[in-house]
């Protein structure tokens, strides 16, 4: 059973080719079994690998099927490692991947480019498997470059408006800033251990490597590198928010559930080489915890609906940094997992709404559409407490063993805590600041006849709302890869740290319904100084961080770009050119045509010799 | 003896061909794509054939006795890598040649299957006389391709690309005298053979004037900054066939000349070279890349990527380790075919609306779907994406380039962010966007035809062969790279004392 | 003869001088007749009657006599005098006359080096002959292939 | 037999060779070019001839010959050109004939 992993990826890579092949000949309906079957095969394969490797109790499987290439020392293969990280990975996507496929059957109903959309999800589905199940970090790179490329397809999808095709190009460029120094560190690693099998690099690393020393710190950061840029953290998240311009589906698959914590995966894969360089494990929190607070701070100041849930995806990705930060590797995955759940719920919600509101985004103008979208209202009610980890979700159990382990923490794991509980207080504030305005108060101008789509869509929002409740139950199986690497697995918190860590998202909901649900206190006086506007100017733009990239490196760019175009290095070649022809020109002003000219050159010519002759 | 029927089968199918087009203007094609393809199976044979390592097939006769000169052919794996290239890629230029040329058909075919054939000449000969002999019946079939077929500007980057590529030549040939005289001196006759040459010792200071006269003629054909300035005048003016042959395996016999010529013969000059090489390198692909980002001519901007890509080769030969070597092949490969069908995409585009100038161009993918489909393929391809030919290169080199130099490498990596930032712009100014007819004639804009799309489809088998399981092309050059390496080994540890 | 030598060469120089600033063709035509006589009998001083003669005959007698027929021919009468005049500017002397100055200063200071003295031995048509058929013969027929390329030349450019 | 300075036949030719060289590079008549150009195949035919006198040989008077016939052949040709340039421009002014300017 194990040994029919390769088949993982390989069902949506046949799925991806049968629809690229046939390139839109084929129906509707076949093109949906296709697409979302593939997956749907996967998920089951999945499902039974999972149970045999559970049952079989081994700590990890290696299946190999083929060397890739073999180059000297370099011999990375086409070798898939399963332990359960990647379990829980492998079935985060196939499963959550499943469910969105099936709803995006319904989504894109009406869409020309429908097989087009499916053949990029299945690629990105077999990529993303290649990414969690690779046992090597060049296969994990290639898994890590196919996600992008499906990432850069499905953001501009809707080709023909130029800004989606200006975001796909930003997603990809920023992530592949990341990419390269993740490459970099790829090369670092290889220089010095002379394979880039992950397990043995690991072995390896801690034997070679000494904690705290520069090279680990190194290698560390390089891969840090990658894994902000895939996972839209800090100095690399500005991507994300309008990578929202694809497909709502794409959002919830891509760019909330999977691939955008394939950098937490990058993390936890790698751990012993955070470990051994403790720096730069603690610059992780800090990463984690800044982005979590500048992404809630941005998205309490959004009106699309999308980008509300893309800030919150980086938020939350940046509790995961956190997690990892502190070296509470599972909690971080569960968080992963659960997040896959709540903000897959989510955005297929805001899928839903966005359909019935006819592809109106802003949530300004919504209102009042519990009645009529009462599906919508419920995933998204159940998506909004899973966030804001209200008491018993999944959302809870989750970021409450993050938080829990950044204050046992010495020294600034305190300060590590209180951010993260701040960011859950804000947490509060914007999701239910969109709950309250788009399902509450009065109905603001757009008709909205009720729910769009059929059971396609509606199921696998209600597993999604089970899921989202009821994840906090259930138990990864990661022990054994973290095993030496964890602490403490038990948190004993005092009831005061607990209690305040219940109260506080609650106290964020309370305020959000005081301004919108309510409206006993009024947004319009806090934002009447100009200071609050400039605040929320500054927050709106995401920390103006676009604004600085653009000047810091996309204008210089341009600018170098533009004034270069003609080439200045063939603009030499021109020059001697020029000077060459300049001094034919004045070789030829000599060629007068008159004979008499050319008989006094020629005498002249003797006179010249002569002298020679007589001086020496 | 099979490699001079190779090599004579394309000289005679040539006249054949320029002979057969007073019989019928659409015979000569024919001609060509037959004797193009007796060729391939002919090479095919070798593969079977042989250790790599060793000498596939070899030919020695004397030519020139009283200068030591031999009629010298041999072909070793990496050669029969190259040369299995150069035909794929000459029947693909065949093919796209089909029904753009039309006018004096059987003198261009002429031309076509004589450039192979010096191609075919450079990737064998191991007579430097003869190889040098090579590399000029390459250039000048290659002149006319491009001065009678080209497009507006065609005199002016057909004279450049000759002069450059002559002068450097000349460069070439008077290191090749100088060294066939240092032989002289020292062992008393003359002698051209590589074998005879790679036994010839220097003083360092005339062994690195003498190298780069090779080093010269060989970045300029690959190219590499600040010798690139010929390729994308000659690229943007040629015709689709003459984009395809310059692209896919002229710019290779630079890089093949690198491996086989420059280092072995002069390997403390190279080693004690290499830092500077490399830095061309990485300049090369930093440098082209952005320039590559603000052209408006499609085939200019296709060019300039041509030469940043090539800058991994040129960075992967000087790091001279087994990984960066066999990336640098890799490139060598994977870049012909991915840079040959940009270019052939390109053509075919400029065929259908008469314009290269991206601004006039935008939203073809509703138009064109199939084309966009493999465009984007190939832009990708471009770009490094894992799992196709030009990453496994690219990667390689850079593992390998990384052992020798790390900060060159690091600067080149870069080169990878910029590879994205032009090969999705292409796409996006192409093939995305609003479809908007005012500014060309689309009265002629159909979707790629069942043969273009055989070419396409075998070159992007090609790549994905070469992304999958590289391990087919990395094993027939294994043997020849180790040889060479372990050739050079003792003067890379000198040099490499003397650097402490 | 030392005095005719010198007669002789006085009278080459000033009618050769006549000739290259004349205005009038014919006159400078004799002229030069008259200069190439006074060669002539230069020749004849040195010891060399038969270069002497065939000066005579052949330079000033047939080939001016061609110059005489052509003038006649293009009718180069009095407006190409007037032409000129205004072409013979005094200005237009001086870069050719400070060349050949320099060219001559340069001739003398070569020739003052020698100083020789010689006693003129005639050396007569036999000794010519003998030169001419013996060991010379290969220039005699290359002068009579040039002769009639000559001849063919001008045959051909003077046709209408 | 009284002796004459070989050097005075020698300074005479130069003399006449300089006249004729500046005779063809002032006057713009081209019969008077031709007529200059005499001179000075001339001028080199007395040297011969002083030369022959010096060593009381026969072959300068031999390399007199040759010139004299390379003069006649001259200037045959050169007044056949003379006649066409007339035709066809109806003047001797030597300037005309400037098409090879570059």
């Amino acid at each position: 059973m194990l040994d029919l992993i390769w088949l993982l990826p390989t069902f949506p890579l046949l799925g991806f080719l049968s629809l690229v092949l046939t390139s839109g000949r084929l129906p509707k309906p076949i093109v949906a079994a296709i697409g979302a079957g593939s997956v749907g095969l996967s998920f089951a394969l999945a499902a039974m690998i999972a149970m045999t490797f559970l049952g079989s109790g081994e700590d990890y499987y290696i299946v190999e099927t083929f060397t890739w290439m073999s180059v000297g020392s370099f011999t990375p293969g086409f070798s898939f490692y399963l332990d359960g990280l990647s379990l829980v990975m492998m079935l985060v996507i196939t499963g959550v991947g499943f469910l969105i496929h099936v709803y995006a059957t319904g989504y894109m109903d009406e869409d020309p480019g429908y097989s087009r959309f499916f053949s990029y999800m299945n690629l990105f589905v077999a990529a993303m498997l290649m990414l969690v199940l690779g046992d090597n970090l060049v296969l994990l790179y290639l898994g890590w470059e196919g996600v992008g490329l499906c990432s850069y397809l499905l953001i501009g999808f809707w080709y023909t408006k130029p800004e989606n095709g200006y975001a796909a190009r930003k997603a990809f460029v920023v992530t592949r800033v990341g990419d390269t120094s993740m490459a970099i560190g790829l090369f670092l690693l290889f220089a010095h251990f002379g394979t880039l099998n992950i397990q043995d690099l690991m072995h390896a690393a801690e034997i070679e490597w000494a904690t705290g020393t520069n090279l680990p710190a190194i290698a560390a950061l390089l891969l840090l590198g990658g894994a902000v840029g895939k996972s839209a953290q800090l100095p690399l998240q500005t991507w994300l928010p309008d990578a929202m311009a694809g497909p709502t589906p794409i959002s919830a698959l891509i760019h909330a559930a999977t691939m955008v914590t394939a950098g937490v995966y990058l993390i936890a894969r790698t751990h012993v080489l955070f470990e051994l360089a403790p720096d730069v494990q603690i610059l992780v929190a800090w990463i984690g915890l800044i982005t979590l607070l500048m992404a809630g701070f941005t998205a309490m100041t959004q009106t699309d609906i999308k980008r509300i849930l893309a800030f919150s995806t980086v938020s939350q990705i940046g509790y995961m940094f956190l997690g990892l930060g502190v070296g509470a590797w599972s909690a971080s995955i569960f968080h992963l997992m659960t997040h896959a759940f709540f903000k897959a719920l989510l955005f297929l919600g805001s899928g839903s709404v966005i359909l019935a509101m006819h592809h109106e985004q802003d949530i300004f103008k919504m209102g009042a559409l519990r009645k009529v979208l009462p599906i919508s209202f419920a995933s998204f009610m159940i998506g909004s407490l899973a966030l804001t980890a209200f008491p018993f979700t999944s959302g809870f159990f989750s970021k409450d063993e993050i938080l829990l382990a950044a204050i046992e923490l010495e020294g600034v794991g305190f300060w590590l805590w209180l951010g993260g509980v701040v960011g859950a207080f804000f947490t509060g504030i914007y999701t239910f600041r969109l709950m309250f305005v788009v399902f509450f108060g009065e109905n603001r101008g757009h008709h909205c006849e009720g729910e769009y789509g059929g059971w396609n869509m509606s199921v696998p929002l209600m597993i999604l709302m089970v899921l989202s409740l009821v994840g906090g139950f259930i138990h990864i199986p990661v022990e054994a890869v973290f095993s030496h690497g964890e602490a403490h697995e038990e948190h004993h918190a005092s009831l005061l740290i607990e209690g305040i860590m219940i109260a506080v998202p609650l106290i964020g909901i309370g305020i959000a319904y005081l301004f919108y649900g309510s409206k006993t206190l009024s947004v319009e006086n806090l934002m009447a100084s100009s200071l609050a506007k400039n605040l929320h100017k500054f927050w709106n733009s995401g920390w103006g961080m676009d604004w600085l990239y653009d000047r810091l490196f996309v204008f210089p760019f341009m600018w170098l770009a533009r004034i270069n175009a003609k080439d200045i290095v063939d603009q030499f070649y021109g020059l001697v050119v020029e000077i060459n022809r300049a001094a034919h020109q004045m070789i030829v002003r000599s060629q007068t045509g008159y004979l008499r000219w050319y008989a006094l050159s020629v005498a002249t010519g003797l006179v010249l010799i002569i002298t020679l002759g007589v001086l020496l | 003896m099979i490699l001079v029927i190779l090599i004579a089968l394309l000289f005679a199918g040539g006249v054949l061909a320029w002979m057969s087009e007073r019989v019928n203007p659409n015979l000569p094609r024919s001609i060509a794509l037959a004797t193009v393809l007796l060729d391939l199976l002919i090479m095919l044979t070798l593969l079977g054939s042989g250790d790599s390592g060793q000498w596939i097939a070899s030919l020695e006769a004397s030519w020139i006795p009283r200068f030591g000169i031999s009629f010298y052919l041999a072909v070793d794996g990496l050669s029969l890598l190259l040369i299995l290239l150069t035909a794929f890629l000459g029947i693909i230029a065949i093919g796209s040649a089909w029904d753009e040329i039309t006018e004096r058909a059987g003198f261009f075919y002429f031309n076509l299957l004589w450039t192979l054939a010096g191609v075919v000449g450079v990737f064998t000969a191991l007579d430097l006389f003869l190889f040098f002999f090579f590399w000029e019946v390459m250039l000048i079939p290659m002149y006319f391709i491009i001065a009678i077929w080209g497009h507006e500007n065609k005199n002016y980057a057909a004279m450049k690309f000759f002069i450059f590529t002559q002068v450097t030549g000349m460069l070439m040939l008077v290191s090749i005298l100088v060294l066939a005289y240092f032989h002289y001196v020292q062992a008393g006759v003359f002698s051209f053979n590589y074998h005879d040459l790679l036994n010839v010792s220097f003083t360092s200071r005339v062994e690195m004037w003498v190298m780069l006269g090779f080093f010269i003629a060989f970045a300029t054909k690959l190219p590499s900054v600040p010798i690139h300035s010929w390729l994308p005048d000659a690229h943007s003016q040629a015709p689709t066939a003459g984009s395809v042959i310059l692209a896919g395996i002229l710019l290779k016999t630079g890089a093949y000349g690198l491996i086989r010529f420059a280092v072995p013969l002069f390997p403390a000059a190279s080693m004690e070279f290499a830092p500077i090489a490399m830095t061309l390198a990485a300049i090369s692909i930093l440098y082209c890349a952005k320039v590559a980002f603000a052209q408006h001519d499609i085939k200019r901007l296709i060019a300039y990527t041509s030469v940043s890509h090539m800058g991994f080769v040129t960075l992967g030969v000087y790091a001279w380790n087994e990984q960066a070597l066999q990336g640098a092949v890799m490139t060598m490969l994977a870049h012909g075919l991915s840079a040959a069908a940009l270019f052939m995409l390109a053509g075919g585009l400029q065929h259908r609306i008469h314009t290269r100038s991206m601004p006039d161009m935008g939203g073809f993918w509703a138009k064109v779907p199939r084309m966009a489909i493999v465009a984007l393929f190939f832009s990708v391809a471009a770009l490094g994406m894992p799992g196709l030919g030009n990453f496994i290169g690219e990667f390689l080199a850079l593992l390998g380039a990384f052992q020798a130099n790390i900060w060159l490498t690091v600067v080149s990596a870069f080169g990878l962010i910029f590879a994205s930032v032009y090969s999705l712009w292409v796409i996006q100014k192409v093939f995305q966007g609003e479809y908007n007819s005012s500014k060309f004639d689309d009265s002629h804009l159909s979707d790629l035809s069942r043969r273009e799309m055989l070419y396409f489809g075998a070159m992007m088998i090609g790549l994905v062969w070469m992304g999958m399981y590289p391990q087919s092309f990395l094993d027939l050059s294994a043997g020849t790279l180790s040889g060479l390496l372990s050739a050079t080994a003792d003067a890379a540890v000198a040099v490499a004392e003397v650097a402490q | 003869m030392t005095t005719l030598f010198y007669l002789a060469g006085a009278i080459a120089v000033i009618s050769t001088f006549a000739v290259i600033v004349q205005t009038n063709i014919v006159h400078a035509l004799l002229y030069l007749i008259l200069s190439l006589l006074s060669v002539a009998v230069v020749f004849y001083v040195l010891g060399a009657p038969f270069a002497a003669v065939l000066e005579a005959i052949v330079y000033a007698g047939a080939i001016m006599v061609l110059f005489l027929f052509v003038i006649m021919m293009l009718n180069l009468g009095q407006h190409t005098r007037e032409q000129e005049r205004g072409w013979l500017a005094a200005r237009v002397f001086v870069a050719p006359a400070i060349m050949a100055a320099i060219l001559l200063g340069q001739l003398l200071n070569v020739i003052g080096q020698l100083s020789h003295d010689v006693e003129v031995t005639r050396v007569g048509v036999f000794e010519v002959s003998a030169l001419l058929f013996g060991p010379y013969v290969l220039a005699v027929e290359l002068a009579s292939i040039l002769l009639l390329a000559g001849l063919v030349a001008a045959y051909h450019l003077a046709k209408k | 037999m009284e002796t004459i300075p070989i050097e005075h036949g020698l300074i005479l030719a130069g003399i006449l060779f300089a006249l004729g060289l500046i005779g063809v590079l002032t006057r713009r008549n081209i019969v008077f070019v031709l007529m200059s150009l005499e001179i000075m195949l001339n001028a080199s035919g007395l040297a011969f001839i002083v030369a022959a006198a010096r060593w009381g040989h026969a072959e300068g008077q031999v390399m007199f010959l040759i010139i004299l016939t390379l003069a006649a052949a001259e200037v045959a040709v050169g007044l056949g050109l003379i006649i066409q340039m007339f035709r066809k421009y109806q003047t001797v002014d030597i300037n005309v004939l400037s098409e090879m300017k570059g």
